[in-house]
């Protein structure tokens, strides 16, 4: 602090007139473009991989963990069965009246809807009364509507998702995330093995009959439940007419047994 | 009155128009005839009778047509120079180099919607923008241009200027106490505290200078300062400069002294409410202020337009009469113009080389020549006139301390106010009283304690 | 962990402590009775050899039983965190002596306990809310506060229809048409 | 105040249908000109006084008037109200109005997994918000006692300087705003800005950064935020000096700012005060030296201390404190360890049940985070303690006496936050 009353004064103001000369910090924005760091994560982009399709698989990972809910997506599943949503709807006009009349407490029909076939409800209450409602355990209910139905329905995911709370993305995304969750209902394969000592011993015949008998060609995709394809390795120390279901080889399989048998395995799976 | 009504509805449009036509023409026809008769020579010989009527009218037209465009011109300044010293660009997308900022900016606050806020005082509300733009742009009447262009040469200038800056206080008063809001009161009343207390170091000020030119009256005030620059008051008169440029920074409420709306403290003092024009003569009357200001210190102290040294011109080109300019000069000057556009088209393409197509060399080739040609005329009357002169160097003077405010403006300076200064009111708290400035030690804080 | 503390608070305290004196990482921790806390922060505050003059935080925590205020302290004459915890204030009525006794800093953090969690500081001059609005009826951090009650509370209800809060209404269980049902209560 | 009548045009009235109604009518929200009455600009609470303290305030006495400064007012940083009740231009009692910005942090974080908390308290201090996450990542890894490799307790000292000195430059800037400077407001954000840019290099976000993570760090140095570290540092000690220097000698801005607003050493600490507001008034509080945490310990740094605790020695000890922080910016470069920014941590993280006190030294004090874990994937109390709050809390005792201009050269010097006060 200097004792000369003008002197600071002076100098803020030679400050400020050697910086009237100085070169400026601003950029002329459209002409030139400032250097953006190479790790900002200012900019929300798709991923694309390189042949050109998204990278995204609407498992709505990222939508769940946004806190402050800015991400907004929707798709179709692989198969392209139904359409999933996750967002805000109230930033979309088109479904402002849909939301305002869900707070309203009208029935809203659900646009994204896909009529499925529906199913017997009470195994997934019993199965939901177990776990008391809690989307905490999401993935053992998922496995026990599995064993119950053999594979996940539709309407059971949708059911879940209502009585839980849990919303629908979460259901979808748990159980597209594991393996062993199957949407489809199991399809077991029988397959016909068609190697030369095979052959020789009939399994050409065999193969016929099991057509006429399941209804379906051989590498058609599954009928009723039931697939017929080309077993391709002979299992080693199999006997010779070899036809496994679902892996397993089947013991002495003549040509007539085996149009009966593929008939009673038909109505099995139907069931 | 219904029998007209239903007639009325049953015209055609045409025969409307026709009805309302034809005796307007007749009225018209009538009035100008009595005028051209009557009134025209009466107005005539009494203006005759009195010329200075008629210069005082001229000047106030002048003034004010002049006012705009100063006040654009020192907008479109302040937001250069100050930018440059933020180390900023300051607006250069509208016009070459933003020049036509400040006309865009006069545009927005013509177009922009004037409202009152409810409760307020309408009559006062909408009159005191316009005292406060008049107050301060009478003043430019007083300020003497060039030898002979002034305003109007009162005998009592300067104490023309201190009344019309208390005027303008009037209007900040007005504005504050009418716009119902505690923020715009407060901003009225710094005004008024700010401006009163100034006003007296800086008419106090003047007084050495009137003693010394022996009136008051400007023009004699800066005739009283011709010949060298040694001559101007401000050697013979240094405190009363620096005290007067500082209350006249003060009196416009210039940084760092912009109590009256403070940006900080009471969000824009007495132009919180204000919006559209009437915000817009504020802005006008606050840049013109800072003009005035600035040309009233050339006038006192630096010596108006006198020229620094002892400038040998005038020197009266008496060959250049109407005559001689009509035959001899004109033609010369398409001649040269030609000429010249030819060579410097030439040099154009000799030095630019194959980029500069004919027209685009030859467009550049007029254009230099036509810049010569114009310096060179100028120069002409540069040396031929003394009023060239003298609006020469006033307009510099004066531009310098503008910047001079202006550098001082809106650089480090924040604003004196507060309890640690003067304006503070009446009501010194104990505990302000009590609280001791420790001047004492060579450094007002000691070296920092450095804990480990 | 410093040992020491952990003795002259023993030595000092030895009548107000509940439950023994735990220390982890670098913070140390005592409980205590809400009624005896101003002798206990007078004692803390004012002993030669514990000197805990800083007042780093004082938070409310509702342990779904019961609620507690937590007091974390400084001193230099130790390097660890001191914590005390007055626990046991009951759920429906919480009340806790001041601490601005000591602290007129506390005013504002008692204010906030207050807001979040209605734990009522008597000797603090100022006791209102500081963050909700005046006239708001509930505690938004307490473990029982559930949004809808509080929405029906409030009186920030809009003035369209759509924006007042009905009761959904129960609708056929048609899981075809892929509804809402209201869950099994 | 007759309500203004509305010209009837001979035409208009007699085909026009009657008005429908106008939407207004039911909506008590939209106020008609006819009921504009004076008292509606009487800030007394329109509810009954709760408290002494507000009964006390809210009483008028003769020529005094209340004034509303805030919400939306240029001098409060960010959303703050204070309610003035002046006598002339002088303040004679404040009563601060808070939670214009309160989005209860507090029970979001409750509600989400201990990464996503992370998001959650950036854009408490938003001005320097990885000081926030580092006092939650702290008390998380109090917690789950997680041991933090070397190297990403040296970048996180790194990255937290430069952000320190960040907000510093801007609180200058802001200081000698409210005072009417306003040139070195520019300068600052120049500062600033090239700083940001630097740690957006780094951590891939310009404020909130979102960066540390419990046991480490996002990222590791990169060529690109170290280039621009190093041109940076090359001027970085003359540009502060500059900037500073502008305001230092400057008198007037001395003038208003010695002797204002007095913090003693007492009420200092009574109020809690930490950080730069206490330093000034005397006491060599820094949760660097005085609870040290990560590596600071092997830091050598000073910690300036002032004894007047006036709005001007707030000022200094910033000043003080960016120098230091190039010092310690400085030692960081030069033994910055390699190896893993990252401990080895399972993806869900589920700490068993205890309590955690973290606490930082961040520009403007001591910021606290006080975590509570019932064993579940979710904190299950997460209270923040933020320094703002008890420095704004001493507004009330140090505003009155003083005149309106200063109310703004002291709240200033405080530099408070409002995101952090209102959580």
């Amino acid at each position: 602090m200097t004792f000369i009353p003008g002197l600071g004064i002076a100098k803020g103001m030679a400050l400020t007139l050697r910086r009237f000369f100085e070169p400026k910090a601003t950029i002329q924005y459209p002409e030139t473009r400032p250097d953006i760091a190479v790790r900002f994560r200012g900019r929300l982009q798709l991923l694309y991989d390189e042949f050109g399709n998204i990278k995204c698989e609407t498992c709505f990972q990222c939508a769940q963990a946004c806190p402050v809910e800015c991400i907004d997506m929707g798709g179709h599943d692989t198969k392209n069965r139904f359409y999933t949503h996750w967002g805000p709807a109230e930033t979309y006009g088109e479904r402002r009246e849909e939301s305002a009349q869900r707070r309203s407490g009208r029935p809203v029909p659900d646009q994204a809807y896909v009529h499925f076939e529906p199913i017997d409800l009470v195994p997934v209450e019993e199965i939901l009364e177990r776990r008391d409602f809690d989307p905490g355990e999401m993935l053992p209910i998922l496995e026990e509507v599995q064993a119950a139905y053999g594979y996940l329905p539709i309407a059971a995911i949708k059911h879940i998702g209502h009585v839980t709370g849990a919303p629908y993305a979460l259901v979808y995304g748990t159980a597209t995330y594991y393996g062993h969750l199957s949407f489809e209902r199991r399809a077991r394969t029988v397959a016909v093995c068609r190697c030369t000592n095979c052959l020789v011993a009939g399994s050409g015949r065999i193969a016929n009959a099991i057509c006429e008998g399941l209804g379906t060609k051989l590498g058609a995709g599954p009928v009723g439940g039931v697939a017929l394809e080309q077993l391709l390795v002979h299992v080693r120390g199999a006997a010779s007419p070899l036809v496994t279901l679902d892996g397993k080889p089947q013991p002495n399989m003549t040509e007539t047994g085996a149009a009966a048998w593929a008939r009673s395995l038909a109505r099995k799976t139907v069931a | 009155m219904t029998f007209a009504v239903r007639t009325w509805d049953r015209m055609s449009p045409t025969a409307r128009l026709t009805a309302i036509l034809v005796p307007l023409a007749l009225l018209l026809a009538v009035a100008t005839v009595i005028g051209v008769l009557v009134v025209v020579p009466a107005t005539i010989n009494f203006l005759g009778a009195n010329l200075p009527l008629v210069r005082f009218g001229v000047a106030v037209v002048g003034i004010l047509v002049l006012t705009i465009p100063t006040a654009f011109v020192l907008i479109y300044m302040e937001l250069k120079i100050i930018a440059r010293m933020n180390l900023r660009v300051g607006p250069n997308r509208i016009g070459p180099w933003g020049a036509a900022m400040s006309l865009v900016h006069g545009f927005k606050v013509l177009s922009k919607e004037d409202f009152a806020p409810t409760g307020a005082d309408l009559p006062v509300f909408t009159l005191a923008p316009v005292v406060t733009f008049l107050a301060s742009v009478m003043t430019l009447l007083v300020v003497p241009f060039a030898p002979g262009i002034f305003g109007q040469d009162f005998n009592i200038g300067l104490l023309f200027f201190f009344a019309m800056g208390g005027l303008s206080v009037l209007g900040l008063l007005m504005a504050g106490w009418a716009s119902f809001n505690k923020y715009s009161l407060l901003g009225g009343l710094r005004s008024a505290a700010q401006i009163v207390s100034y006003e007296i170091p800086l008419t106090v000020s003047v007084v050495g200078v009137v003693i010394l030119a022996g009136t008051m009256s400007t023009n004699s005030i800066v005739l009283a300062q011709r010949g060298s620059a040694l001559d101007w008051f401000v050697f013979k008169q240094p405190l009363a400069a620096l005290i007067f440029f500082i209350a006249a920074t003060a009196e416009a409420n210039r940084t760092p002294f912009d109590m009256t709306e403070a940006d900080s403290e009471i969000v824009a003092g007495f132009a919180t409410e204000y919006s559209g024009m009437r915000f817009g003569f504020f802005f006008f009357a606050e840049y013109v202020n800072v003009f005035i200001v600035s040309a009233l210190i050339t006038t006192v102290f630096f010596g108006g337009w006198t020229a620094p040294f002892n400038w040998p011109w005038p020197y009266n080109l008496n060959w250049l009469d109407a005559w001689s300019i009509g035959i001899l000069w004109i033609p010369i000057a398409g001649i040269v113009l030609f000429v010249g556009t030819d060579i410097m088209a030439a040099v154009v393409r000799l030095l630019g080389g194959k980029a500069w197509t004919a027209p685009s060399a030859f467009g550049l080739g007029l254009l230099i020549t036509g810049a010569l040609m114009t310096a060179a005329v100028g120069l002409a009357l540069f040396i031929a006139f003394d009023w060239v002169q003298g609006i020469f160097w006033f307009m510099a003077k004066t531009y310098v301390f503008v910047f001079i405010v202006r550098l001082d403006a809106r650089h480090a300076a924040p604003r004196p106010g507060g309890s640690a200064d003067g304006l503070r009111l009446e009501m010194a708290p104990a505990r302000i009283a009590s609280q001791p400035l420790r001047d004492g030690n060579r450094r007002d804080h000691p070296e920092p304690v450095n804990a480990r | 962990m410093d040992r020491n503390l952990k003795r002259r608070l023993e030595a000092r305290l030895e009548a107000q402590l509940r439950g023994p004196i735990r220390q982890r990482q670098d913070e140390t921790e005592i409980r205590i009775q809400p009624g005896d806390v101003p002798d206990v922060l007078r004692t803390l505050h004012d002993a030669v050899d514990l000197r805990f003059e800083i007042l780093a935080d004082l938070a409310g925590v509702d342990t779904g039983e019961h609620m507690q205020v937590v007091y974390h302290l400084w001193s230099e004459t130790s390097p660890d965190w001191l914590r005390v915890i007055a626990d046991g204030l009951s759920r429906d009525d919480p009340r806790c002596p001041s601490a601005t006794f000591l602290w007129t800093g506390a005013e504002w953090l008692e204010r906030e306990a207050y807001d979040m969690f209605g734990i009522v500081f008597e000797g603090n001059r100022d006791l209102r809310r500081i963050f909700m609005p005046p006239d708001y009826t509930s505690f938004p951090l307490r473990k029982d506060f559930l949004l809808p009650d509080d929405a029906a509370r409030s009186t920030g209800e809009g003035v369209r229809h759509v924006e007042r809060s009905h009761a959904p209404a129960v609708v056929a269980d048609d899981p075809a048409a892929g509804v809402r049902r209201a869950p099994a209560s | 105040m007759p309500p203004r009548t509305t010209r009837t045009t001979g035409r208009a009235t007699r085909s026009a249908a009657p008005r429908p109604p106008h939407a207004s009518e039911d909506d008590p929200r939209i106020m008609l000109d006819r009921e504009i009455s004076s008292d509606l600009y009487d800030p007394v609470p329109p509810y009954p006084t709760q408290t002494e303290r507000e009964a006390e305030f809210y009483t008028r006495g003769d020529g005094e008037m209340f004034l509303n400064v805030g919400p939306h007012h240029p001098a409060t940083h960010g959303v703050l109200r204070l309610v003035l009740k002046l006598s002339g231009e002088q303040v004679v009692d404040v009563d601060p109005v808070l939670g214009y910005l309160h989005r209860g942090v507090e029970k979001i974080c409750e509600n989400s997994d201990y990464y996503h908390v992370i998001d959650q308290v950036d854009p408490l201090e938003y001005v320097s918000s990885l000081f926030q996450e580092w006092a939650a990542v702290l008390a998380f890894e109090k917690l789950m006692d997680v041991e933090v490799p070397a190297r990403a307790e040296w970048i996180r000292v790194l990255s937290g300087e430069l952000l320190r000195i960040s907000s510093h430059t801007l609180f200058m800037g802001f200081l000698a705003l409210d005072l009417g400077g306003l040139t070195p407001i520019l300068y600052s954000f120049i500062e600033r800005d090239e700083i940001v840019e630097m740690l957006a290099a780094l951590t891939g976000a310009r404020m909130l950064f979102n960066y540390f993570r419990i046991g480490g760090v996002n990222g590791d140095l990169n060529h690109e935020f170290l280039s621009r570290l190093g041109d940076w540092m090359s001027r970085a000690a003359k540009q502060t000096e500059a900037n500073a220097g502008l305001l230092n000698e400057n008198e007037i801005f001395v003038r208003r700012a010695r002797g204002v607003g007095v913090l003693s050493r007492e009420m200092a600490l009574r109020y809690g005060v930490t950080g730069g507001n206490l330093r000034a008034s005397g006491v060599p509080f820094d949760v660097r030296r005085a609870h040290p945490y990560s590596v600071y310990p092997a830091l050598d740094f000073n910690v300036p201390t002032r004894l007047e605790g006036d709005a001007l020695a707030r000022y200094l000890i910033r000043v003080d404190e960016v120098r230091e922080s190039i010092k310690i910016i400085d030692q960081c470069l030069h033994n910055m360890p390699d190896g893993p920014v990252m401990a080895k941590l399972p993806r869900l993280l589920r700490p068993h049940p205890g309590r955690a006190w973290g606490a930082v030294e961040g520009p403007r004090g001591m910021l606290g985070v006080y975590a509570i874990s019932d064993g579940s994937d979710q904190p299950f109390r997460f209270r923040i303690h933020d320094p703002s709050f008890v420095n704004l809390e001493t507004v009330p005792a140090l505003l009155p006496g003083n005149l309106l201009a200063d109310t703004m050269a002291i709240v200033s010097s405080l530099d408070p936050v409002m995101g952090g006060i209102d959580k």
